[in-house]
């Protein structure tokens, strides 16, 4: 799955770097924008088939039938979705500074948070919905129709912290990073809560 | 007519309610003095925000029982409420849009507030649409609920936006009182009331339709057992 | 089969459902459902299409819960909401394997999912018992019909079940697999387990089962042990129960 | 206040009594269907409740019981 993801970023990569006129466009102020969607529409791309593909011979059942809590399946599919997408972050990235020619500033520790935060932050929502869509009749649709204006938060606060960290002078990103923190935990229980109710028919 | 009056008469009740809103808000209170006869607009914009904020929370609440109690009298609760927030949610956003266009000359400006509650807007759209295509009754109800408390999340930080960012929106209820002179606290007020008793009428109203809906499914189903022979 | 169970002890009960009933939705699609079954027995349902036989499974399996009743599985109450048990193996429609593994990474995968120790030790051995050692590196996407139901029924053998569920399992399999079939369950029934079956061949019910029920709209409405049926009796009673008429020969 | 001013005054005034007339427009048709498919309801189930059921099942439950008995009719 982090193949296809990767090799989306790049189309996009390309896609923007032909969109945008380099001359006439200020890159710098633009590129945390351009990051993030681009992961976020990679997220949902990969995401969206996260139980989907459970579907053809009915393996959610064999899951299920498995000893051991049902939780387990929703933690199994987070942190593997959690890792392609640290995958696809890690080859893209330095791709993104290459070709939007973003001077790098060092701030590794900062950026690299704010990337697995924002990962995180993606997955979470994308599996839970996707969990929630997946016995339902047009789930492609309720998975698209939450995702976007759900994931907005994540959006936002990525973006606003990327823009601090590799501003010059370096901003402050933290207020940023708190609330994203703050997300995460929130969609990481929220599941945790809810999810025995999903199982239902 | 008589019947009418004597079954439902409630509903009339919100008639001379509106009047006496209506009433305070253009005839009975003066133009504010720096904002002059558009802080009008803000009556009712208030008004709006209220019971919307109400109306989700209610729905929040109905999705928690419905998940604890699995009865469906908690999702038609949920289910009315969310559309009826909806609906108070688009007058938010419009007298809104009219008041930016007014105060700062922009219709819109993506302040926090602003983006909140458009998210709060989107989503709960969204959570209307789902529910219309959803296939059987529990499994949606169980759904429903579920993404309602996703969704519901918006909403506390909808409200708590203008206190922890700066907005262009200001805070009138503080811990030290309401930050408004008095001329205004009275139609403000009377708005939220009138407003608030619309909701509880329009609650009323639907739910009651929603239930005959549910009577006539289960009449349906209780005929389709019965001609399938028991 | 190699599971060491109480051979001669007939007391055990491996199933007892009192008063089950499922709802989905609005619909009633198992209705009074109470049954019991011993360890070495074994039990065929037929019902027509829609009679609600595989969400009867379903719940016996664990999968689902039952709206209400009681289920019990070794003598043990299963919780309302449904709780699978290690014992029970379960064979569906769909084979539970993933199309894009090899038969091998399939059954290996099942096998660390059950916690078994030395899980590729046990899928291989499964594998040559379904006789499909041959084929243990294709992906699963690429088997027949009855490839699949043979990789199948390893998948729900490897774990040793006391208690088999069977959903038609026949369905679509050409004569080698299903005299493989054959043996296989009776195989397994030598060895004590317990099997429920669903068909709607009568003759099937007949080779495997102890005893035949008959469930029409969510209903148990007859049962009989096997014993002294011909295929061509049991057609006629079945069909007669279809018909919905009281036609008890 | 400019006349201007006034006029918008005045359009704001229409446009509220009009979302209020709407509403509770809106309002008393849900009430009036409603009250439609309740009296449907209650036609239909006094109908349905005046017939007597058709075929009744008497039977006692069936409850299959079946013991290990091995294997005796393979």
């Amino acid at each position: 799955m982090w193949v296809a993801m990767t090799a989306f970023v790049v189309m996009v990569v390309f896609l923007f770097a032909f969109a945008l006129d380099t001359n006439r466009v200020r890159l710098a102020s633009v590129f945390p924008g351009i990051l993030w969607m681009s992961f976020l529409l990679a997220g949902m791309i990969g995401m969206s088939r996260t139980y989907a593909h459970e579907i053809p011979e009915d393996t959610l059942t064999g899951l299920v039938l498995a000893p051991g809590d049902r939780m387990a399946i929703f933690l199994a599919k987070l942190t593997s979705a959690f890792l392609f997408m640290a995958v696809m972050e890690l080859l893209t990235t330095p791709l993104f500074f290459v070709f939007f020619s973003e001077p790098w500033n060092g701030e590794w520790i900062l950026l690299g948070m704010t990337l697995a935060l924002g990962g995180l932050g993606i997955v979470e929502l994308a599996t839970l919905l996707s969990a929630v869509s997946v016995n339902l009749k047009s789930a492609e649709m309720v998975f698209m129709l939450l995702l976007f204006p759900l994931e907005i938060p994540v959006l936002i606060t990525t973006v606003e912290a990327t823009t601090a960290i590799l501003s010059n002078p370096v901003g402050n990103p933290w207020l940023w990073l708190h609330g994203l923190l703050a997300y995460d935990a929130i969609f990481l229980a929220l599941p945790l809560l809810l999810y025995e109710y999903l199982w239902e028919v | 007519m008589k019947r009418l009056l004597a079954r439902d008469w409630w509903i009339w009740a919100v008639l001379p309610v509106m009047v006496v809103a209506l009433y305070f808000d253009f005839v009975g209170s003066p133009n504010d003095v720096t904002l002059g006869a558009s802080a009008r607009i803000l009556y009712f914009h208030i008004g709006s925000a209220t019971v919307a904020g109400v109306a989700f929370t209610i729905t929040a609440i109905a999705s928690i029982g419905y998940l604890i109690q699995r009865t469906l009298t908690w999702d038609i609760w949920a289910a009315a409420s969310a559309e009826i927030g909806l609906v108070f949610t688009t007058m938010l956003l419009v007298s809104g849009t009219i008041w930016g266009r007014i105060a700062w000359g922009a219709w819109w400006t993506w302040d926090p507030r602003l983006t909140a509650t458009l998210i709060l807007w989107v989503i709960f759209a969204a959570y209307l649409l789902l529910r219309e295509w959803s296939d059987n009754r529990a499994r949606r109800a169980t759904v429903s609920a579920v993404i309602a408390l996703i969704a519901y999340i918006d909403v506390p930080i909808d409200y708590m936006t203008i206190r922890w960012w700066r907005s262009i929106h200001p805070v009138i209820f503080t811990n030290q009182g309401i930050n408004m002179p008095i001329s205004m606290q009275i139609p403000m007020f009377i708005s939220m009331g009138a407003m608030t008793l619309v909701f509880i009428v329009w609650m009323a109203v639907r739910m009651r339709l929603m239930r005959a809906e549910l009577g006539v499914g289960d009449l349906k189903n209780a005929i389709r057992a019965r001609i399938e022979g028991q | 089969m190699n599971h060491v169970s109480a051979n001669g002890d007939v007391s055990q009960i491996v199933v007892r459902a009192a008063h089950l009933e499922k709802k989905i939705g609005e619909k009633e699609v198992l209705r009074d459902i109470s049954l019991e079954l011993g360890s070495h027995a074994a039990l065929a349902v037929l019902g027509p299409n829609g009679a609600g036989k595989t969400t009867l499974l379903r719940i016996l399996s664990g999968v689902w819960g039952p709206s209400s009743g009681e289920l019990w599985r070794f003598n043990q109450l299963v919780k309302t909401e449904g709780r699978t048990d290690p014992r029970v193996g379960y064979l569906g429609h769909q084979s539970f394997l993933y199309p894009t593994l090899t038969a091998m990474e399939n059954l290996t995968f099942y096998a660390r999912l059950w916690g078994l120790p030395s899980p590729t030790v046990r899928a291989r051995e499964m594998l040559q018992q379904v006789g499909l050692m041959w084929s243990q590196s294709d992906r699963v996407k690429t088997y027949s019909r009855g490839m699949l139901q043979r990789a199948a029924i390893a998948r729900v053998l490897l774990p040793d079940p006391q208690l088999l569920l069977l959903d038609e399992p026949y369905t679509g399999l050409d004569v080698e697999a299903q005299l493989f079939l054959d043996r296989t369950l009776m195989a397994y029934r030598e060895a004590g387990g317990s099997i429920v079956l669903i068909t709607h061949n009568v003759h099937e019910a007949l080779r495997i089962s102890d005893a035949v029920t008959v469930l029409v709209r969510g209903k148990l409405v007859w049962w009989a042990p096997t014993k002294g049926w011909t295929p061509e009796r049991l057609t006629s009673c079945y069909q007669q129960w279809l018909r919905g008429g009281n036609g008890h020969p | 206040m400019s006349p201007l001013q006034h006029e918008y005054l005045v359009y704001l005034f229409a446009a509220y009594t009009a979302l209020f007339v709407i509403m509770f427009g809106f309002m008393y048709r849900m009430l009036q269907k409603s009250r439609k498919l309740d009296q449907d309801v209650q036609l239909l189930k006094e109908e349905l409740l005046g017939q007597p059921p058709q075929n009744a099942e008497v039977t006692s439950p069936v409850v299959p019981t079946v013991r290990g008995q091995g294997m005796q009719d393979a």
